[in-house]
């Protein structure tokens, strides 16, 4: 593990290397050298699969934070690559042609988050929204009760409980007062 | 004489290319005239004891309608059926929670079975968003877009309280107050008005024969 | 009589003086060798007008005076004058067609061609065997004078290969010469054939070198390969007179000195010859080079004529009468065929030197060169009405006489390989017209329409000769040739042009047709004229339909008046030729309409020899005592001609590649003159056939096996009219299957479900054909919807499907319930289940077909489409009218065909006012009809009564599981309709048929392959063949 | 006495009500027997007459053009045509309907008349899974109907005749004498056919209602579907009556009939409650099988 760490850290300046459970670490790279940190990791240290790629908003420091999850099924062990990418101007290197399944995840994380992904088959196309005219939804930023109180109709009327306080009110009346 | 006043004038089908425009039917949906007395409610009465049901799970709630099929329900005995195709089904059970998209196929649905049809609406969230209240994807009140004869509340409502919600129908319907298609006929620009609010990529005609 | 010696002396004269009148210019000279050469012809002429019809006898010239010992006879019999005329037409030919190299080269040339024709003649004229040698020296010094000024390297080549093989040849019969003076005392051949000398062993000997001189002259396989390098690479005017008139001239010389060969000898030279044959055959199937392969069939054509004059002695199958009869018109038939086609192969184009590069190298014909092209390949393969066919009908007859069965196949074998590549090379020339853009006529094309129409002359004379004098057999030769004349004027002119010969011919007909054969002229001549008024449905005039149209519906006209087996024979391959010229006149008919014609010629011959082997008179009538064996070849013949399964490889291609109107004139009409053969052939001869039981058992399987597997392979296109064409296929097989039942209800089942099948296979087949003129495709799955813009097709496919799968209350169900009635009555029960099966399978591409194209999604681009036109139209309805005419009241079509069949059989079914009663059961059409129209209106009523707010809608307007359909195209279901069918019984429909005769091609093509290889091309090596030839024919002499 | 036609058109619409009650009343019982093979209550046995009342009175339809309409008029005229070509009770004038117009192989023709129009109906609808559905059934009716001719073929054979009146003629006298006592055989080879004829499972994948919605009728609706629903029944009654005549003894009076129309039909329920679905290239080659096997058989007890 730790040569792994050692080799990424001197090729590609990865850092912050953490190991989770005794198979599974995780490591933090330039947004930039994403590309080359994956082709060498899938061609090089032996990590084949792409298991899934996902993104967080991070918008306390400004950032997307990329996770690439890879596996080595030989070696029986998983990495996880983090990379940020800045927040006002997302746009990072598509991994489509080291594994043929990213389109579709970088197709998601453009209409999710709206990280570009230049070159990426499809990429600008409906995901899973049809006709979607608001900003990226899972942009912590975009406020979803305003955008549904102004787009769909509200039937007046509606209470809303604290749960824990309602279901004492209703099954303990006496307890509750 | 009014005969043909009483057709409404071919929808224009705006969200259609023109060149599509050709394949699909752009009548406008009618009002149909109950016929009268003891007939129509005899007409009525078989309309109440042959439910047949879509078999359109729109939501987590149609994992409900499957109990009521088997065994412990059987919802047979009240001559409810499910039925593969919205041509010869004249219930729509919406099941849940309706996102944006799913709402798209449920007003073509609606709008592609024979009248008289019914809609009963299942769970909360089809009366007012329930938990999806502040959901960006998802209606909150489902009687914006089509008709609605029957709630029932609940999250999930229980088979129990649908075959008690199947039963109301069915007194609406033998009271002659399942008009929902002819309202809908009625009101079709209030409904349309209100569909293409939310649905923005509108690629079909204006009302699915 | 002309002393010929004068038209010798005239010969040396001229070349002495074409370098001095050359001085006068190039056009004097080469107007005077012409002229030389027409002086021969006129000689000839005016020795045949002496001979013929001044009925002098054959007369003998003597050199100087003398007679025989002392002087050279020169002898003017028929033999001698036809072949002067035949050199000198030929020589003529050629040099019109050298005209252009003779003008430019030096003199020379013409004096060679000059020497060639004279040596040619003397061999033909002269009765002296030194002088024979001298002839034959003097003609190859010429040719190797006229090959060599063709300054080419690849001519000089083959010049010299021929050279040494001309002097392995002359050194031989100068061998025989000397011993023949030695031993018979006599150079003069009618004197030494007296002499007794030569008929010791050593006689023997004499004769022995002397033919095998001549047969190398003739170029016998093996060693013939100097000569196909000739013909391929020398000018082909001259490869003309090497072909046309060297080989009349040696065949001439060889049937000289034929009396005094003895038996043995005769069985060598039938041998070689026959070998030749099959053997040049097999290997000019390989060969793409036009030339050269004409030389194969060049050297084959001769070794049949060598083998027939041989054997005519030698088995005794006639008197010389014969011989000039078969050999003379093979001789004939050859020799303007081949000139004709070597002369016509200048305007293909020069050879190219590589097979491969062969088909772009050549250019297309005009139309005009193609129809000569046409006669003159057509004539070769011994297709009627040229000498060919005559002469070959009249020799398998006689060694069928002479019981030569081995001979027979052969012979016929040979001659269909033979049919095969000269009919693939005319199928390439005519597939590649209208690629190019041509004028008129190509420069030189008189010499081979010469050529053409002589063939036709000849081909009509001997014809007449062989006493079919019948107006009617040759009326679609007459209706060909008239509206060929009228090519030029608009289709619809011709069409009822073509409806007033059918009518016409009708009408003198009439007296003639008795009740089965006025039954079929229904659906023979009527279907004809049916379907020439079809075909103005394609605007313009559709140069070449209309005739052949024509010649092909009286063509089956005259299959029903012939009344004798060589007039029935001459109408039946009319119908191939004109049918097969139709095939390939279809858009990609090539390699259909070569299929066709090869399975045509096959089961022809099997007929010829079935119809040869039959003795006494050919009569319609039944026989007894007769040998019941040829009737099987007869069968066998029909079935190809049927399409049953296992021959029937040749059909789809042919019904789903000719033009559209033409597929229904074959599948509806043509095919029931195979019925009516076969319903005559076993009506007389029924009773002989052997093992009866068994046999009309196995033919009602192949009958079953050609209606399943028909059936089942329709399943499968995606091409309409290929459905069509499997189904017609399957069709036709439960006629057979019927015809098999052998008794009254079996036959009336055959001529009902015959009628039917001309209804609304009619019907589909013009339906068809108005969808695919609109739609522009064949492929069900780019049409689809077409209701709306075509319901009257629809409505007729509707109608044919309802008919053809025999859903009652039409009339298909009568034929079903007779099918099914007689069989059940016969006891065949596994049959008829079969056939329940088979019946089913129909359903499945019935119901692909009208709903692929009809029914589901329309496509946008066919929704302007407009309903067929009115020629095809007007016909429907009519077809339309009789269907339910006849469905309403069987007994409209069942009292005819009971009429026909009673002649014959017992009855078994029998009318009780409209009910039809069996044994087994009964079946009351009218009423049932009744039942199910009031049955039907009543719930339409009830449909129409009960409508509440109909509202139409249009094609996207589909529940679609929520969705919306984006394509037609692809929410269409068509492409491979029945999968899971094809999961289940695929394994059944693997194309065995087709697998097997490819593999059967392939045999035969890789023994002309192995047998191609003795040709290296090397001249030592084909020097090595002649003497290992001569070598060989001396033991085999021996051994004999 | 041999009635008018008048009265010969009466009596077929009698007995055209009687089959159409009957069917009807069949299907609801099997329905409400299915039910408590599965432990349920079940619908009411008049349920399918209250369903055809509420297809017909639906207020609105479509077409998709007039092939589409007939189609229906296709189904039940020949539903309506196989019954009035079957003499349903052997001796009774009244219910001999039409049957002098044709014997066992008109019937059997006539089968196909609804289901072609139908598939024509269907196929204009446009809809890919009415196509598919067709295709099915199509494909599959080749394969059942193996068996089932060769077991008429048998029954023809043993009797003599293809006439329906003779074939039950021959077969009175007591159980002995059905069908399904001498050639037991032909019996089974029919039954099995008859399970693929039905539709029901295992052979229901032409409808297969979750995966081709109901497969060719799914553009139907309205009155449309209400003539599909009366034909079923009776359609299904007549080709009950039809096996009843070839190899149950026919009938003599209406309650022999309904009894033994009855147990035929149960025997789909009893089949089909037990097995699940076949895709189609394993029925077809199912009914190519061993039902053939047995037919062939059958044929051969037949003729020695």
């Amino acid at each position: 593990m730790n040569e792994l760490a050692k080799e990424l850290a001197g090729r590609y300046g990865a850092r912050g290397w953490h190991d989770i459970r005794k198979d599974l670490a995780s490591v933090e790279v330039d947004a930039i050298r994403i590309r080359d940190v994956m082709a060498y990791l899938r061609d090089e240290a032996g990590y084949g699969h792409l298991s899934f790629m996902t993104a967080i908003d991070n918008i306390e420091r400004g950032a997307f934070t990329l996770s690439y999850a890879l596996r080595d099924h030989d070696a029986r062990r998983g990495l996880i690559v983090h990379a940020d990418v800045d927040r006002a101007e997302p746009t990072v290197d598509s991994i489509h042609l080291l594994w043929g399944q990213a389109w579709t995840y970088q197709r998601e994380m453009r209409e999710w988050f709206g990280i570009d992904f230049p070159g990426s088959p499809r990429v600008d196309e409906e995901f899973v929204l049809e006709g979607w005219e608001g900003p990226p939804m899972m942009r912590r930023d975009f406020d979803s009760l305003a955008y549904s109180d102004a787009t769909y109709a509200e039937r007046p009327g509606r209470v809303t409980h604290d749960p824990a306080s309602h279901m004492r009110e209703k099954l303990y009346p006496e307890a509750a007062q | 004489m009014s005969e043909k006043k009483t057709i409404p004038a071919p929808l224009a089908n705006e969200g259609l290319p023109p060149e599509e425009r050709g394949l699909f039917c752009d009548a406008a949906p009618r009002e149909y005239e109950p016929a009268r007395g003891a007939w129509e409610r005899f007409l009525n009465w078989a309309r109440s004891e042959s439910l047949w049901l879509l078999g359109f799970g729109t939501g987590c709630g149609a994992i409900e309608l499957r109990p009521l099929m088997t065994s412990r329900f059987d919802m047979y005995r009240y001559g409810i059926q499910p039925r593969p195709t919205p041509r010869q089904s004249s219930v729509f059970v919406i099941g849940g929670y309706a996102s944006v998209k799913t709402l798209k196929r449920i007003v073509r649905s609606y709008e592609q079975m024979m009248g008289p049809k019914f809609v009963l609406a299942l769970g909360s969230c089809t009366i007012n968003g329930g938990m999806y209240w502040d959901s960006y994807n998802t209606i909150k009140r489902i009687d914006q877009y089509i008709p609605v004869d029957v709630y029932i509340a609940g999250c999930m409502p229980r088979p129990e309280a649908l075959l008690a919600g199947f039963q109301e129908l069915k007194r609406i319907i033998k009271s002659g107050g399942g008009e929902g298609q002819n309202e809908y006929a009625r009101n079709f620009d209030w409904y349309k008005a209100n569909q293409k609010k939310v649905i923005k990529d509108w690629n079909m005609p204006d009302y699915n024969w | 009589m002309v002393n010929p010696l004068y038209l010798f002396a005239c010969s040396l004269a001229a070349a002495f003086l074409l370098p001095l009148v050359d001085k006068l210019g190039r056009k004097a000279s080469l107007g005077l060798a012409y002229a030389t050469v027409a002086a021969w012809g006129a000689a000839a002429l005016s020795y045949l007008w002496a001979l013929f019809p001044g009925g002098s006898p054959t007369e003998s010239f003597g050199t100087a005076g003398f007679a025989a010992p002392l002087a050279i006879m020169l002898r003017v019999g028929p033999e001698e004058a036809a072949g002067l005329l035949a050199v000198s037409a030929v020589g003529l030919l050629s040099a019109g067609a050298m005209h252009r190299s003779l003008a430019k080269a030096p003199i020379g040339g013409a004096i060679a061609l000059l020497m060639a024709l004279m040596g040619m003649s003397g061999i033909i004229l002269t009765r002296d065997l030194f002088n024979l040698f001298v002839f034959m020296e003097i003609s190859s010094i010429a040719t190797y004078g006229l090959i060599a000024y063709d300054d080419r390297r690849a001519a000089l080549r083959a010049g010299f290969k021929y050279m040494m093989a001309g002097g392995i040849a002359s050194a031989l019969y100068l061998i025989g010469v000397i011993y023949a003076y030695r031993f018979g005392g006599q150079l003069n051949i009618d004197l030494a054939a007296r002499s007794p000398g030569l008929y010791g062993a050593a006689g023997t000997v004499a004769a022995f070198f002397l033919l095998a001189a001549l047969l190398i002259e003739l170029k016998p396989f093996p060693a013939n390969g100097w000569a196909i390098d000739v013909y391929q690479t020398v000018d082909p005017g001259l490869s003309a007179i090497l072909s046309g008139a060297s080989a009349t001239a040696l065949l001439l010389a060889l049937w000289k000195i034929m009396p005094i060969l003895g038996d043995a000898q005769l069985s060598v030279v039938a041998g070689s010859g026959l070998a030749t044959f099959a053997a040049s055959n097999l290997v000019g199937a390989r060969q793409s080079n036009a030339r050269r392969m004409l030389g194969y069939s060049s050297v084959a054509q001769v070794g049949l004529v060598a083998a027939v004059a041989a054997l005519t002695r030698l088995l005794s199958l006639g008197d010389d009468r014969f011989a000039y009869m078969v050999a003379g018109g093979l001789l004939l038939n050859h020799l303007l065929a081949k000139t004709g086609l070597f002369l016509l192969s200048r305007a293909l184009g020069e050879p190219g030197s590589q097979a491969g590069a062969q088909r772009r190298r050549e250019r297309a014909l005009s139309p005009i060169g193609t129809a000569i092209a046409g006669v003159l390949a057509v004539g070769l393969v011994g297709l009627p009405p040229f000498p060919g066919f005559w002469a070959k009908w009249s020799l398998i007859r006689a060694l069928a006489g002479a019981r030569q069965w081995w001979l027979i196949v052969v012979i016929l074998g040979a001659s269909l390989v033979e049919a095969f590549y000269v009919l693939r090379w005319f199928g390439r020339i005519a597939d590649m017209r209208g690629e190019d853009g041509y004028a008129g006529p190509e420069a030189g094309i008189a010499g081979p329409a010469l050529c053409a129409a002589a063939l036709a002359g000849f081909g009509i004379a001997s014809g007449l000769a062989l006493g079919v004098g019948d107006p009617l057999l040759w009326a679609p030769f007459a209706a060909l040739a008239a509206l060929l004349l009228v090519d030029r004027a608009p289709g619809w002119l011709k069409s009822l042009l073509s409806i007033a010969a059918v009518a016409a011919f009708g009408r003198l007909a009439f007296d003639r047709l008795d009740g089965l054969r006025l039954f079929f002229a229904v659906m023979l001549l009527g279907g004809g004229a049916m379907y020439s008024f079809a075909a103005m449905y394609k605007r313009g005039p559709r140069r070449g339909l209309h005739p052949l149209l024509s010649a092909a519906t009286l063509a089956l006209g005259a299959i029903l008046v012939a009344d004798s087996p060589l007039g029935f024979f001459f109408a039946w391959e009319t119908m191939t030729l004109a049918s097969y010229l139709l095939v390939l006149r279809g858009k990609k008919g090539e390699r259909a309409a070569l299929g066709y014609v090869v399975f045509g010629l096959g089961g022809a011959f099997l007929l010829m020899v079935g119809l040869a082997a039959i003795p006494g008179a050919w009569s319609f009538r039944p026989t007894g005592g007769a040998d019941g064996w040829p009737i099987l070849l007869i069968i066998g013949g029909l079935l190809v001609k049927l399409g049953a399964l296992g021959v029937h490889v040749w059909l789809p291609g042919a019904y789903a590649e000719s033009d559209d109107d033409v597929s229904g004139f074959l599948s509806s009409s043509l095919s029931k003159a195979g019925v009516f053969v076969m319903i005559v052939a076993l009506a007389a001869f029924g009773g002989v056939v052997p093992f009866q039981a068994l046999t009309l058992r196995a033919l009602g399987w192949i009958g079953l096996a050609t209606a399943l597997f028909g059936a089942l392979y329709a399943i499968y296109q995606e091409d309409v009219k290929k459905t069509l064409a499997w189904s017609s296929m399957g069709q036709i097989g439960y006629v057979i299957l019927a015809l098999a039942i052998n008794d009254q209800a079996g036959w009336t089942t055959a001529l009902y479900l015959a009628l039917n099948h001309f209804l609304y296979k009619s019907m589909l087949f013009l339906a068809i054909a108005g969808v695919i003129k609109r739609v522009g495709t064949r492929n069900m799955y780019e049409m689809g919807g077409l209701i709306k813009t075509m319901p009257f097709s629809f409505l007729s496919v509707l109608m044919a499907i309802i008919a053809l799968s025999g859903v009652p209350p039409l009339s298909g169900f009568g034929g079903k319930w007779l099918l099914y009635s007689s069989l059940l009555q016969k006891g065949w029960y596994l049959e008829a289940a079969v056939a329940f099966f088979a019946s089913a399978v129909a359903f499945l591409y019935l119901f692909r077909l009208i709903h692929t194209i009809f029914l589901g999604q329309p496509k946008p681009s066919q929704s302007t489409v407009r309903e067929a036109p009115l020629a095809l139209t007007i016909p429907q309805g009519f077809l339309m009218a009789v269907l339910l005419a006849a469905s309403a009241f069987p007994r409209l079509m069942l009292d005819p065909v009971m009429g026909v069949v009673g002649d014959v059989f017992d009855p078994i079914l029998r009318f009780e006012g409209s009910t039809l009663v069996s044994p087994l059961g009964y079946w009351d059409g009218t009423l049932s009809m009744i039942v199910t129209i009031v049955v039907f209106a009543l719930c339409f009523f009830w449909m129409l009564a009960n409508l509440h707010n109909p509202q139409p809608v249009k094609q996207f307007n589909i529940v679609y599981a929520a969705e919306r359909p984006f394509k037609p195209w692809t929410t269409h279901y068509a492409w491979s309709f029945y999968a899971p069918y094809e999961k289940a019984l695929g394994f059944l429909t693997r194309r065995r048929g087709e697998r097997f005769w490819e593999a059967f091609g392939t045999g035969v093509d890789s023994v002309g392959g192995a047998i191609r290889r003795v040709y290296t091309g090397n001249g030592q090596t084909y020097a090595l063949h002649v003497v290992l030839y001569v070598v060989a024919l001396y033991l085999l002499t021996g051994a004999l | 006495m041999e009635p008018t036609i008048i009265g010969r058109i009466g009596y077929a619409f009698v007995s055209l009500f009687v089959i159409t009650n009957y069917g009807l009343l069949l299907i609801g019982s099997m329905a409400r027997i299915s039910a408590k093979v599965q432990g349920r209550v079940g619908q009411p046995v008049w349920q399918p007459y209250i369903d055809i009342v509420k297809s017909s009175a639906k207020r609105n339809s479509i077409g998709h053009g007039a092939m589409f309409y007939l189609g229906p008029v296709f189904r039940l005229a020949g539903g309506v045509g196989t019954y009035m070509f079957i003499p349903a009770v052997f001796g009774s004038v009244l219910f001999r309907n039409f049957s002098d117009s044709g014997d066992l192989l008109l019937v059997m023709y006539f089968i196909f008349f609804g289901q072609l129009g139908m598939a024509l109906g269907a196929g204009e609808g446009g809809h890919p899974y009415s196509a598919i559905g067709v295709s099915r059934g199509l494909a599959q009716m080749t394969a059942f109907e193996v068996p089932f001719a060769l077991s008429v073929i048998a029954v023809a054979a043993q009797y003599g005749t293809l006439d329906i009146n003779a074939i039950v003629a021959a077969q009175q006298g007591g159980f002995a004498h059905w069908t399904l006592a001498t050639n037991p055989l032909a019996v089974i080879a029919a039954i099995v056919a008859f399970l693929g004829m039905s539709g029901h499972n295992p052979f229901s994948v032409v409808i297969a209602p979750q995966e081709i919605p109901i497969g060719p009728p799914t553009e139907y609706q309205s009155n449309l579907l209400g003539m599909l629903q009366t034909n079923r029944a009776i359609f299904n009654g007549a080709k009950l009556v039809l096996y009843m005549n070839l190899y149950f003894g026919g009938a003599t009076n209406i309650v022999a009939m309904v009894i033994k129309t009855f147990l035929i039909y149960f025997v789909n329920v009893f089949v089909g409650q037990a097995f699940p679905r076949l895709r189609t290239d394993q029925s077809i080659r199912f009914f190519l099988g061993a039902p053939t096997l047995v037919g062939i058989a059958s044929v051969i007890i037949a003729v020695i």
